[in-house]
C-alpha cells in the first residue's frame, strides 16, 4: 500500500502535463475533471496511506521510497526519494485534501475565465511541487518543491497578467521569497560542507552527534534555514509580499497563500527541528519572529478594507502563532495549528471568494454589507471560519490549536511570559479584526447587488471545510478536557529527537485553566469591541478618523506598518536607480573612452600629414636632428 | 671576371638584359603583351639562373657584390615580386591609354636596383642600387602623367627621396672619411676595433639610418608613404610597398648579421622607440582613413614597425623571424595593392572605401581573396601573416622584449579595426559608389596572379615548415 | 583519425554548402544539417563506446588520440585528444550546431550559402578548440573561429552589427595575442629547462618555473579565456555581439563560444600553472562574484531582450569562474554542468527571442507585453527558460549552480554568500524578462503566430535536455569525474589550506 | 701636398648641405627645390672627395662620379615631372601640389 | 693652395646662400653655377683634379643647362613670376626651416669637429688612378650607373612626352 506513495505527487504532475499540452483541446469539463480529479485521487491515496499508518504503521513510523540517485559527487549523494512519516503525512493530507476541495471550488469559481486550463495546470503543478516539498527525503529535493511552489505562486498571483499591478505583486512575491531562499540555500551549503549530506534523517542524526548544543554551526544553520522559512511563510521581515499576493484568484489565495504554501516555513523548521534544539538562540529567534509578526500583522489587519487583505494579514498573524509554537518547542502544536488553520483559513478564503464571485469581483468590505441575507450559506460558513479564527471557545478547532500554543508558550522550557502575552494580545486582535470584517461585510445595509449565486461545486467545499474547521480540533484536547492527544501522539515519531518533550511538562490544570480563561476573555472581548465599534456605534471610529494623527496612523497601519516603503527606500529604489543610471554599462564606457582617445590621436596625427612636401622634408630633417642627437650625445 | 663570378652575377645580368630587350622590342613594336612576355621571360630566366648561381655561391664579385645564399634567397623573392607586379601591371595599364612598354623597362631596372641592394656589401654599390631603384621609381610613381595626383606623388617622392639619400650619402662620406673604407665587413671590423672618433661615427651612422629608415618608411620618416602610395598607379604602389622595402630589409639584415647583435643599448632603445612609434603612428593614422590605398600605406608603416621588433629582439629567431615576416608582408601587400589594381576601372582607381561596397556579392572571388589578404595583414590564422606574427612574437618572447610585445598586441587590435572596416565595406550593401571605379572586365592575368598569391598565402599559413627550412638554410649560411 | 574527421566534416560541409547555396538555398540548409548530423552521429558513436552504459571505466586519460607531424622545426604537431570533458563539449557543440541550423531555417534568406559556410566553419573551429592538444594548434583554432563569427555577425546581424562584430573581433583577437605570448613564453621556459622545443600539451604539463614567471604566463591565458568567458571587466563585447548577431550566431556564441573560455581555463590555465592558479584564486573568484552581481544588475537594466539575455550569460559565467577557482570536485562538476546547461538555456532563450524578432521585428521590451495571450506556447517556453536561467530546482542549471556554490562555499564563504545574492538578481531579471515580453497588457495589440512545428521541435529538444540534466545529471558527472578529480588533485593544497585557515 | 685639414673640407660640405636643406624647406617654387636638392647632393659629393683625399684613395672621386651621374638622371626625371605638373596645374608652387593629405 | 681653398669655400657658401634666397630663377641658376664652380676649385685644391673637371663639365655644364632650358620652357624668368615668387616667400616662412637648418648645421659642426683630431688631407689622386680603380674595382658600379642614366632617360622620356591622342586629361580628383 505504501508503495503507492509516488503516485501522490505523480498524479498532479500528470494532470499538469496533460493540461499543459492538451488543455485547450479538452474543453472546460475535461479540464475540470483532469485538474480536480488528479488531486482528488491523490487525496484518496493519501487517505489510504493515513489509514495504513494508523492501522499498521511501518517500522519506525516512517517509510522511504527511493526512486533513483539524483547526484553522486564525492560523498554527497542525494536521491530522488520520498519520505513519509507522520509529519509529512499530515502535510500531504492537508495539501491533497484541502487542495482537492479548492480545486473543486475553482471548477465553479473560474468557470468563466478564458484561461481555464492554464489555471488548472498551474494549480496541479502547485500541488505537485507542494507534495514534493513535503515528501522530500532530503533537503535538496525539498528545495525543488520549495522553489516549485514559489514558481506556481508567482504564476497564479499573476494569473490575470494583463493588469500590471498583478504582475508586480507576483514578481514581488517571487523575489522576496527568493531572498529568504537564498539564505536557506546558504544553510544547505553549510550543511553539506559540515555534515556531508542533505538527507534529512541522516542530517538530524549527524547534527545531534557532531554538534554541541549551542554550537555556532548549529546556530548559523538554524538561522539561515529560518531565513528561508520566514520568506516563504510571510514572517517578519519578509512578510511584505503576502498581502499583495492577494492579487491572484481567490482559490489561489486559499490554497497557496493560506492553507499550504505559506506554511512551508513551519514545515521546514519542524522537519529540521533537531538543529533548532541544538541552537536555543535560534529557537528564541523563531519565537520572537513569530510573536512580533503576529502582532504586527494583527495591527495591520485592522486598517484593511479589502476582504482578502484582511485575511492575508490574518494568515501572516496565524503563521506567526505557528512560529511562536515552533520557537517554544511545541512542534506538534505548531503542526496542529497548521492543520486547523488550513481548514478554517481555506474556508474563509473560499467563502470570501463566493462573496466576491457573487458581487462581481467586489472585494472592498465597505461596499458589501448585508450579504448575510443574500447569501446565507456563504454567511454561515464564513462565520464558522471566522469563529475558528477568532478561537471561539470549545466549538471551534482554532480554539484548541491556539490554546495549545498559548499554553506551551507559557509553560515550555523555551517559553516566556512575554511570548504568551504577545500571543494573548494577538488573540484579542484576531477576534476583533475578524469580526470587524464579519460585521462590516455581512451586516448592515446591502450596498452591492448580488449577481449570481454560487452553485454546489462551490458550496460543497465550503460545507466540507466548515465541518473540518469545527471538528478538526477535537482530536487534541487540553489536559483538563480529557486530555485527548491523538494528534500529538500521532506526530510523536516525527519529533522523537526532541529534547525534553514539551508536552510532558505538566504544570497542573489550574494554570492551564487560568491561561485559557484569560485567552477566552480576550478573544470574546475582541468580538465585543468589534461589535461596538463597527456595528453598533461606527460613529466612534468616524469621529476618531477626523484627527490628522489618527488618519496618519490608519495610513500607517493600512500600509502594513510601512515595511514596503522602507524596503523600497533601502533596496528597490537604489537597485533600480543603479540599473537606470548604469544602463550603458560603465565598464563599456571605459572601453569606449579608450577608443575615443584612439580616434582623437588619429585626428591629431592626421594634422601632421599636411600633403606639403616641404613639411615632409622638414619631418625628415627633424627626425635626423633627433636621431643624430641621440646617437651623438648618448 | 671569372666564370664563377659571371655565373653568380647571372641573375642580375639577365634582369638588366631583359630591360634592354624590352626597350629594343619597343622600338620595333609597341605592345603590352609582348613587353610583358619579355619581362616575364627575363624574370623567369633570372629565377632559373638562381639555381645555377646557387651552385657556386658564395662568390664575392669585386668588393661591391656578394652572391651568397642570403642574397640568392632575397633575389628570388625580389624577382618573383617583380614578376607579379608585371602581371598586375599588364591588366592595369591595358585599361589605360598611353604607352605601356616603359612601365616594364622601368620595372625591370628598378628590380635590378633592388637586386643589387640585396647582394651588396659595399656602400658605393648600396648607393648605386638604391638610386637605380629610386630613379626608376620616380618615373613609375608618376607614370600616369595625365593624373595630377600621380605627378604630385612622383615629385614628392623625388624630393623626399633625394633629401634622404643626401643624408645617407653624407653619412657614408663621413664614415669613409673616418674609416677609409666603404666595405661593410671592414667597416664593422674597424668600428669594433675602435680608435676612431666616436661622435663622428655615431653621427654618420645616424645619417645612414635616415636613408635606410626613409625607404622603410619608419617614423619619423614615414610621411611620404601615404601620398606616394595613393598617387602612384596601384601596381607601382605594390612594388614600392614590397620590393623597395624588402630590398632595404635585406640590407639591414646583412648589416645586422655582420654586426652580430653587438649593438649598444642606447641604439637599441632608440630603435625600440622608433618601432613603437611606427606601429602606433601607422595604425592610428589608418584608423578612420577612407582611402584604401592610404589605409594600406599607413598599415605598411606599422608593419615595418613590427618587423623592427624582430630585429630589436634579436636572438636565435630574429633572422628567421624577419625573413618570414617580410615574406608574409610582401605577399600580402602585393595581394592587397594588386587587388586594388585588378578591380579598378578605366576612369579611376578603386581607392575609396565605398568603391568596395558590396564587392563580396559583385565579385565574390576577388573579395574573398582581398579579405584573405587583409586577414593575413591582421595576422589571423590560416594565412602567412599569422605565421609571420607568430614568428615575430616568438622572437620577442625569446628575448623577453615585453614592452615591444605589448605594443604589438595593442597595435594588432588597432590594426584589426581598420582592416575590418575594409572587410565590412566589402560585404556592406552596395551604396552610391562614385562611378568609374569599378572594373567592367576581369583582368585575367591579374586575377590569376592574385589567386596564386592567395593560395600561396594560405599554403604558407598552414604548411610553413618548408619555407622555414629554406629560410634557415639561407640565413644561417651567412 | 576519427577526431580529424570530426573537424573535417563540418569544414567540407561548409564549403559544399557555400557553393550550393548560391543556386539552391534549401539544399544548402539540408547539406549543413546533414553534415552536422553526420558529425554528431560520429561523435555519439565514438563517445558512447567510452562512456558506455553511463559508466566511466577507462583508466587511460584520452579516449581517442591523434598525432601527426606539422611543423617539426618548431616542435609543432597536429595533436588531438578526447576525454570526458571534451566529449561533453563536442556533443554540446554539435547539438547547438544542429539547433542553430534549424533556428536560422527561415530567418536567413539572403546569401544562405555563405551563411552556412561560416556557420559550419565556426563549428569546426570550436570542435578544433575542444580537441586540440597542441598549444599552437589550439591557438590556431581559437583564432580561426573568430573570422566566420565575425562575418556571421557583420553580415546577417541587426542594425548595429558592424560595431558589434568589430568589437567582438578586437576583444578576442587582442586577448588571444596575449595568450599567444603566454604560450610562447611557456614553450621557451620549457625549452630552457629541457632543451626541447615543443608545443605539445602533455609535455608542457608540469613545466617547472619560478612562481613569478608562472603567474605572468598564466595571466596571459587567464585574460584570453576570461575575455571569451567573459568575466567582469572584459565583458563589454558580449552584449553587443549577442544582441546584434543573427539567431544562430547568438546561439553558438552563448552556447559554445563562451564555453571555449571556460574550457580553456579548465584545460590549460589551471593544469599548466596549478601553483599560480592557486595563488591567483582570490582575484579570480572576486572577478567571478563581481561578474555575477554586476551582470545581473545590468541584465535588469536592459530593455532590449537580447541584451538582457546577453548579460545573463555574463552573470552565469561568473559562476563558472567562481567554480573553477574553488578547486574542488563539487565546484568543478558544477562548472561543467553550468557550461552545458547555460549552453542550453541561453541558446534556447536566444532562439526564442530570435523567433519573436522574426514576428514582431523588435527586441525592445517597451514595445512588447501581453504576448502570452496571442502566443501561449511562446509564453510557456519563455517561462521555462526564464526559470532555467534563474536556477529553478529540477532543471539542470540548478544542479550546476548548486554544485558550484557548495564547492565555492568550501573555498570561500564570503564569496559564496555574495554570489548567492546573484540568485536573487537572477530572479529579478528573469521576471523582468517575462514581465516585459509576455505579461502585462498587450498595448500594441500584437497578434502573432505561435511557435510552429519546427520551432517546437527545437524548443522541445532544449526542454528535454534541461529537465534531463536537472533530474538525472549523473551521466555528465560521471563523464567528467576523472578530469575533475585530477584537477582537484593538482590543486589540492589550496583547498586544504583554505579549510585549515 | 696641400695643408687643408680634412675637417675643414667636411665642414664646408656640411654647411653647404645645411643651406641646401634650408632651400628645400623654404622654397615653395619647385624649381628652387630641385636646385636645392642639387646643392645637397653636391655637398655630399664634396664630402666624398674630401674623404678620398684624406686617404689618398680614388674611391672618393669614383663615388663622386656616381653621384654626378645620379644627379643628372634625377634632374632629368625631376624636370620632366615639373614640366608635366606645370602643364596640368599651371603652377610651380609645391604647396599647391597637395591634393593628397591626411 | 690653402688660401685658394678657403676663398673658394667662401665663394661657394655665399653663392649657395644666394641660390636659396633669389626671387628670379635665372639669377638663382647663375648663382648655382658660381657655387658649383667654386666647389670645383675646392676639388682642385684638394688634389682631386679629375673630380674638379667633371664638376665643371657635368654639373656646371650639363645640369645647369637643363635648368635654364626648363626656365625658358616654362617661361618664368620675367618680372610677373618674380612678383609671384615674392608672394610665396613671406618672411614668416623662413623662421622654422632656418632654425632647423642651423641646428642641423651646428650638429654637423659638432660631429665633425668633436674629438679634436684634425687630419691633414692626403696626397693628390690623379685621373689615371681613378680610372684604373673605376674599371677594375668599380666596373659593376659603372655598368649600373649606365643603367641609372638609362632609367633617367626612359623616365624623363615617358614623363616629358606630349599626350598621346587617346590620353584624355586625367580625372580631376
Amino acid at each position: 500500500m505504501l508503495d503507492l506513495l509516488w503516485l501522490i505527487p505523480a498524479l498532479p504532475l500528470a494532470g499538469f502535463l496533460v493540461l499543459l499540452f492538451a488543455g485547450e483541446k479538452l474543453g472546460k469539463s475535461g479540464v475540470a475533471w483532469v485538474g480536480a480529479g488528479s488531486v482528488g485521487i491523490s487525496a484518496l491515496i493519501a487517505g489510504l496511506l493515513k489509514w495504513t499508518f494508523l492501522t499498521s504503521p511501518p517500522e519506525g513510523h516512517h517509510f522511504t521510497q527511493a526512486l533513483w540517485t539524483w547526484l553522486d559527487v564525492g560523498a554527497f549523494k542525494p536521491e530522488i526519494a520520498l519520505y513519509l512519516d507522520p509529519l509529512s503525512l499530515v502535510m500531504t493530507l492537508v495539501v491533497t485534501g484541502v487542495g482537492f476541495l479548492i480545486h473543486l471550488y475553482s471548477v465553479g469559481y473560474m468557470h468563466d475565465d478564458e484561461d481555464y486550463s492554464r489555471f488548472f495546470a498551474c494549480m496541479n503543478l502547485f500541488v505537485f511541487a507542494m507534495l514534493i516539498l513535503v515528501l522530500a527525503d532530503n533537503l535538496l529535493l525539498l528545495y525543488v518543491g520549495w522553489e516549485g511552489v514559489g514558481l506556481c505562486s508567482y504564476l497564479l498571483i499573476g494569473f490575470w497578467y494583463k493588469d500590471p499591478a498583478n504582475c508586480k505583486a507576483a514578481q514581488k512575491a517571487f523575489i522576496v521569497t527568493r531572498v529568504g531562499d537564498t539564505a536557506m540555500a546558504l544553510g544547505f551549503f553549510l550543511l553539506v560542507t559540515q555534515l556531508g549530506t542533505l538527507q534529512v534523517q541522516d542530517l538530524l542524526e549527524r547534527a545531534a552527534t557532531r554538534w554541541e548544543p549551542g554550537s555556532g554551526m548549529a546556530l548559523a544553520t538554524a538561522l539561515l534555514l529560518l531565513g528561508g522559512a520566514v520568506g516563504k511563510s510571510g514572517q517578519l521581515p519578509l512578510q511584505t509580499w503576502l498581502p499583495d499576493a492577494m492579487a491572484g484568484p481567490t482559490p489561489v489565495s486559499a490554497l497557496i497563500h493560506a492553507a499550504t504554501m505559506v506554511t512551508a516555513g513551519v514545515y521546514l523548521i519542524a522537519r529540521t527541528y533537531v538543529i533548532y534544539t541544538l541552537a536555543p538562540a535560534a529557537m528564541a529567534a523563531v519565537a520572537v519572529v513569530g510573536a512580533l509578526t503576529l502582532l504586527i500583522a494583527g495591527l495591520a489587519a485592522f486598517a484593511q478594507s479589502d476582504i482578502k487583505r484582511v485575511l492575508a494579514y490574518s494568515t501572516i498573524s496565524q503563521i506567526g502563532y505557528m512560529f511562536l509554537a515552533l520557537g517554544v518547542g511545541a512542534w506538534s502544536a505548531a503542526m496542529f495549528h497548521f492543520m486547523t488553520h488550513a481548514f478554517f483559513k481555506a474556508l474563509l478564503f473560499l467563502a470570501a471568494g463566493s462573496v466576491i464571485y457573487a458581487l462581481h469581483h467586489e472585494q472592498n468590505i465597505f461596499k458589501m454589507g448585508g450579504i448575510r441575507k443574500q447569501l446565507p450559506l456563504t454567511y454561515r460558513t464564513f462565520l464558522i471560519g471566522a469563529s475558528s479564527l477568532a478561537a471561539i471557545p470549545f466549538i471551534t478547532s482554532g480554539f484548541y490549536s491556539k490554546d495549545a500554543i498559548l499554553y506551551q508558550a507559557f509553560t515550555s522550557e523555551h517559553g516566556h511570559f512575554l511570548l504568551w502575552l504577545a500571543g494573548a494580545l494577538g488573540a484579542l486582535m484576531t477576534s476583533a479584526y475578524t469580526f470587524r470584517m464579519v460585521f462590516i461585510a455581512f451586516f448592515g445595509e446591502p450596498k452591492t447587488h448580488v449577481h449570481h449565486k454560487p452553485g454546489w461545486v462551490m458550496n460543497f467545499p465550503l460545507l466540507a471545510l466548515a465541518f473540518l474547521s469545527t471538528v478538526g480540533g477535537f482530536i487534541e484536547l487540553p489536559h483538563f478536557m480529557g486530555h485527548a492527544q491523538f494528534f500529538a501522539d500521532f506526530m510523536a515519531p516525527s519529533f522523537a529527537h526532541a529534547a525534553g518533550h514539551a508536552a510532558e511538562a505538566h504544570h497542573g490544570a489550574g494554570l492551564e485553566i487560568g491561561l485559557m480563561v484569560v485567552a477566552m476573555a480576550l478573544g470574546l472581548g475582541g468580538i465585543a469591541a468589534a461589535y461596538v465599534l463597527f456595528l453598533a456605534k461606527p460613529e466612534i471610529i468616524e469621529e476618531k478618523m477626523k484627527s490628522e494623527g489618527n488618519r496618519k496612523l490608519h495610513a500607517f497601519l493600512f500600509s502594513g506598518l510601512g515595511f514596503d516603503k522602507l524596503y523600497d527606500t533601502l533596496f528597490v529604489n537604489p537597485y533600480c536607480w543603479i540599473a537606470r543610471v548604469n544602463k550603458r554599462d560603465i565598464v563599456d564606457l571605459g572601453y569606449s573612452f579608450l577608443a575615443a582617445v584612439g580616434m582623437l590621436v588619429h585626428f591629431l596625427l592626421g594634422l601632421t600629414v599636411t600633403g606639403r612636401v616641404r613639411w615632409y622634408a622638414a619631418g625628415i630633417a627633424a627626425g635626423c636632428l633627433i636621431l643624430m642627437s641621440v646617437m651623438v650625445f648618448t | 671576371m671569372t666564370e664563377a663570378q659571371f655565373v653568380a652575377l647571372s641573375p642580375l645580368i639577365l634582369v638588366g638584359l631583359a630591360a634592354l630587350v624590352v626597350m629594343l622590342a619597343a622600338s620595333f613594336k609597341r605592345s603590352n603583351g609582348l613587353a610583358l612576355g619579355l619581362t616575364l621571360a627575363g624574370f623567369a630566366a633570372s629565377l632559373v639562373s638562381l639555381a645555377w648561381a646557387a651552385k657556386v655561391a658564395p662568390v664575392q664579385v669585386t668588393p661591391l657584390i656578394l652572391i651568397d645564399r642570403l642574397a640568392l634567397f632575397y633575389l628570388g623573392l625580389v624577382f618573383l615580386t617583380g614578376a607579379a607586379v608585371a602581371l598586375l601591371g599588364h591588366g592595369y595599364f591595358e585599361k589605360r591609354a598611353g604607352y605601356r612598354d616603359e612601365f616594364y623597362m622601368l620595372l625591370l631596372m628598378a628590380t635590378l636596383g633592388a637586386g643589387v641592394l640585396v647582394a651588396t656589401t659595399h656602400f658605393a654599390a648600396l648607393f648605386i642600387g638604391l638610386e637605380l631603384l629610386t630613379i626608376s621609381l620616380y618615373a613609375l610613381v608618376g607614370y600616369t602623367r595625365t593624373e595630377p595626383r600621380s605627378l604630385e606623388a612622383g615629385l614628392k617622392y623625388l624630393v623626399l627621396a633625394t633629401v634622404s639619400t643626401s643624408f645617407l650619402l653624407f653619412g657614408v662620406a663621413l664614415l669613409y672619411a673616418e674609416l677609409g673604407t666603404m666595405e661593410f665587413g671592414k667597416m664593422v671590423d674597424l668600428i669594433r676595433q675602435g680608435g676612431h672618433r666616436e661622435t663622428l661615427v655615431n653621427g654618420a651612422i645616424a645619417l645612414v639610418g635616415i636613408g635606410i629608415g626613409f625607404k622603410l618608411a619608419l617614423v619619423p620618416l614615414h610621411m611620404w608613404t601615404p601620398d606616394v602610395y595613393e598617387g602612384a598607379p596601384a601596381p607601382v604602389t605594390a612594388f614600392v610597398a614590397t620590393v623597395s622595402k624588402g630590398a632595404m630589409t635585406a640590407v639591414l639584415l646583412r648589416l645586422y648579421l655582420l654586426v652580430g647583435g653587438a649593438i649598444p643599448d642606447s641604439v637599441m632603445t632608440l630603435l625600440s622607440v622608433i618601432a613603437i612609434l611606427s606601429m602606433f603612428v601607422g595604425n592610428l593614422l589608418a584608423l578612420l582613413q577612407d582611402n584604401v590605398k592610404r589605409i594600406l600605406a599607413y598599415s605598411s608603416i606599422a608593419h615595418l614597425g613590427y618587423l623592427l621588433v624582430a630585429f630589436i629582439a634579436g636572438g636565435n629567431f630574429a633572422p628567421e623571424a624577419v625573413t618570414y615576416y617580410l615574406i608574409a608582408y610582401m605577399a600580402t601587400s602585393l595581394g592587397t595593392f594588386g587587388m586594388v589594381s585588378v578591380i579598378s576601372g578605366r576612369e579611376r582607381e578603386a581607392e575609396e572605401l565605398r568603391d568596395y561596397a558590396g564587392l563580396f556579392w559583385r565579385r565574390p572571388f576577388e573579395a574573398g581573396v582581398f579579405a584573405a589578404m587583409l586577414m593575413s595583414l591582421a595576422g589571423i590564422p590560416l594565412t602567412a601573416g599569422f605565421i609571420g606574427k607568430f614568428y615575430l612574437l616568438a622572437a620577442g618572447v625569446d628575448m623577453g622584449a615585453w614592452v615591444l610585445l605589448g605594443s604589438v598586441v595593442i597595435n594588432s587590435a588597432l590594426g584589426l579595426f581598420y582592416y575590418l572596416r575594409i572587410v565590412a565595406s566589402m560585404y556592406a550593401a552596395e551604396t552610391s559608389a562614385k562611378p568609374g571605379a569599378a572594373a567592367r572586365e576581369v583582368a585575367l592575368l591579374g586575377s590569376a596572379t592574385l589567386a596564386a598569391l592567395a593560395l600561396c598565402l594560405i599554403w604558407l599559413g598552414v604548411f610553413p615548415a618548408g619555407l622555414i627550412t629554406l629560410i634557415r638554410s639561407a640565413v644561417l649560411g651567412v | 583519425m576519427i577526431l580529424v574527421w570530426l573537424i573535417l566534416i563540418p569544414l567540407v560541409g561548409g564549403v559544399v554548402a557555400g557553393f550550393v547555396g548560391s543556386r539552391n538555398v534549401s539544399a544548402c540548409r539540408w547539406i549543413s544539417l546533414v553534415a552536422l548530423a553526420l558529425d554528431a552521429a560520429l561523435a555519439i558513436g565514438m563517445i558512447s563506446q567510452h562512456l558506455g552504459g553511463f559508466q566511466y571505466e577507462s583508466s587511460k586519460v584520452w579516449f581517442e588520440e591523434f598525432r601527426a607531424s606539422w611543423i617539426p622545426v618548431l616542435g609543432i604537431s597536429v595533436h588531438l585528444g578526447l576525454d570526458g570533458l571534451s566529449s561533453l563539449m563536442v556533443l554540446l557543440t554539435l547539438f547547438l550546431g544542429i539547433i542553430g541550423v534549424g533556428a536560422s531555417w527561415s530567418e536567413i534568406q539572403e546569401r544562405a550559402g555563405f551563411f552556412h559556410f561560416n556557420f559550419l566553419w565556426i563549428i569546426a573551429g570550436v570542435l578544433g578548440v575542444f580537441l586540440a592538444l597542441d598549444l599552437f594548434l589550439f591557438f590556431f583554432f581559437w583564432e580561426i573561429m573568430l573570422v566566420p563569427m565575425y562575418f556571421l555577425i557583420g553580415i546577417w546581424g541587426h542594425e548595429n552589427r558592424q560595431y558589434a562584430a568589430v568589437k567582438f573581433f578586437i576583444f578576442t583577437q587582442a586577448s588571444g595575442l596575449l595568450m599567444l605570448l603566454s604560450i610562447l613564453a611557456l614553450v621557451f621556459v620549457h625549452r630552457a629547462g629541457t632543451g626541447t622545443l615543443t608545443f605539445d600539451y602533455s609535455e608542457l604539463l608540469g613545466t617547472q618555473m619560478l612562481p613569478a614567471v608562472a603567474t605572468w604566463i598564466m595571466l596571459g591565458f587567464f585574460i584570453a579565456f576570461t575575455v571569451k568567458l567573459p568575466a567582469f571587466p572584459f565583458h563589454p563585447w558580449l552584449p553587443d555581439a549577442h544582441t546584434e548577431a543573427p539567431t544562430a550566431g547568438s546561439i553558438v556564441l552563448a552556447g559554445i563560444l563562451l564555453k571555449t573560455g571556460a574550457y580553456g581555463l579548465l584545460r590549460f590555465t589551471v593544469p599548466l600553472f596549478p601553483e599560480a592558479a592557486r595563488s591567483f584564486a582570490p582575484v579570480a573568484m572576486t572577478l567571478g562574484v563581481i561578474g555575477i552581481i554586476y551582470a545581473a544588475l545590468m541584465a535588469f537594466s536592459q530593455s532590449d531582450l537580447k541584451r538582457l539575455v546577453a548579460y545573463t550569460s555574463v552573470s552565469h559565467m561568473g559562476f563558472v569562474l567562481l567554480g573553477i577557482y574553488s578547486f574542488n570536485e563539487f565546484a568543478l562538476q558544477g562548472v561543467v554542468m553550468q557550461m552545458i546547461c547555460h549552453g542550453l538555456s541561453a541558446g534556447a532563450q536566444f532562439m526564442l527571442v530570435g523567433a519573436l524578432y522574426e514576428r514582431i521585428h523588435t527586441r525592445d521590451m517597451g514595445k512588447m507585453g501581453g504576448l502570452w495571450t496571442t502566443a501561449p506556447a511562446f509564453g510557456v517556453a519563455g517561462m521555462f527558460f526564464a526559470m532555467a536561467s534563474l536556477g529553478l530546482p529540477g532543471l539542470g542549471n540548478f544542479i550546476a549552480e548548486f554544485l558550484i556554490l557548495v564547492g565555492s562555499f568550501q573555498a570561500s564563504v564570503p564569496a559564496t554568500t555574495i554570489a548567492a545574492l546573484g540568485l536573487v538578481g537572477a530572479t529579478v531579471y528573469s521576471l523582468w524578462f517575462m514581465r516585459g515580453a509576455f505579461f502585462g497588457p498587450n498595448e500594441r495589440g500584437w497578434t502573432i503566430v505561435d511557435l510552429n512545428a519546427r520551432e517546437l521541435v527545437l524548443i522541445a529538444a532544449f526542454v528535454i535536455g534541461l529537465v534531463w540534466l536537472g533530474v538525472y545529471p549523473q551521466p555528465v558527472l560521471n563523464a567528467v569525474a576523472p578530469v575533475v578529480q585530477s584537477l582537484e588533485k593538482m590543486t589540492q593544497p589550496v583547498t586544504a589550506a583554505l579549510l585549515r585557515s | 701636398m696641400t695643408s687643408v685639414p680634412m675637417d675643414h673640407g667636411l665642414l664646408l660640405a656640411g654647411l653647404l648641405f645645411a643651406v641646401g636643406l634650408a632651400g628645400v624647406l623654404v622654397r615653395r617654387n619647385i624649381l628652387y627645390v630641385l636646385m636645392s636638392l642639387e646643392i645637397m647632393m653636391n655637398s655630399a659629393a664634396l664630402a666624398f672627395v674630401v674623404a678620398g683625399a684624406r686617404w689618398s684613395q680614388p674611391d672618393g672621386q669614383i663615388v663622386f662620379i656616381f653621384i654626378v651621374t645620379v644627379a643628372a638622371a634625377e634632374v632629368a626625371v625631376g624636370l620632366a615631372l615639373v614640366y608635366q605638373m606645370f602643364k596640368r596645374m599651371k603652377t610651380l608652387d609645391a604647396d599647391a601640389a597637395s591634393l593628397m593629405r591626411g | 693652395m690653402t688660401i685658394a681653398f678657403y676663398v673658394a669655400s667662401a665663394v661657394a657658401l655665399f653663392a649657395t646662400l644666394m641660390v636659396v634666397t633669389r626671387r628670379n630663377p635665372v639669377h638663382a641658376v647663375l648663382y648655382l653655377m658660381v657655387s658649383l664652380l667654386a666647389v670645383a676649385v675646392v676639388f682642385f685644391t684638394l688634389g682631386a683634379h679629375f673630380a674638379a673637371a667633371l664638376e665643371v663639365i657635368i654639373y656646371a655644364g650639363a645640369i645647369i643647362v637643363l635648368f635654364v632650358f626648363m626656365i625658358m620652357l616654362l617661361n618664368i624668368g620675367p618680372p610677373p613670376s618674380t612678383r609671384q615668387e615674392s608672394l610665396l616667400l613671406t618672411p614668416g616662412i623662413w623662421v622654422g626651416p632656418s632654425a632647423l637648418s642651423v641646428l642641423l648645421a651646428g650638429l654637423f659642426l659638432y660631429v665633425i669637429l668633436a674629438g679634436g683630431r684634425s687630419v691633414q688631407a692626403g696626397s693628390y689622386v690623379d685621373a689615371k688612378t681613378v680610372g684604373i680603380s673605376m674599371f677594375e674595382i668599380y666596373f659593376l658600379g659603372v655598368e649600373l650607373a649606365s643603367m641609372i642614366l638609362l632609367a633617367g632617360l626612359v623616365g624623363a622620356y615617358h614623363l616629358g612626352k606630349r599626350d598621346l591622342p587617346d590620353e584624355a586629361e586625367g580625372g580631376n580628383g
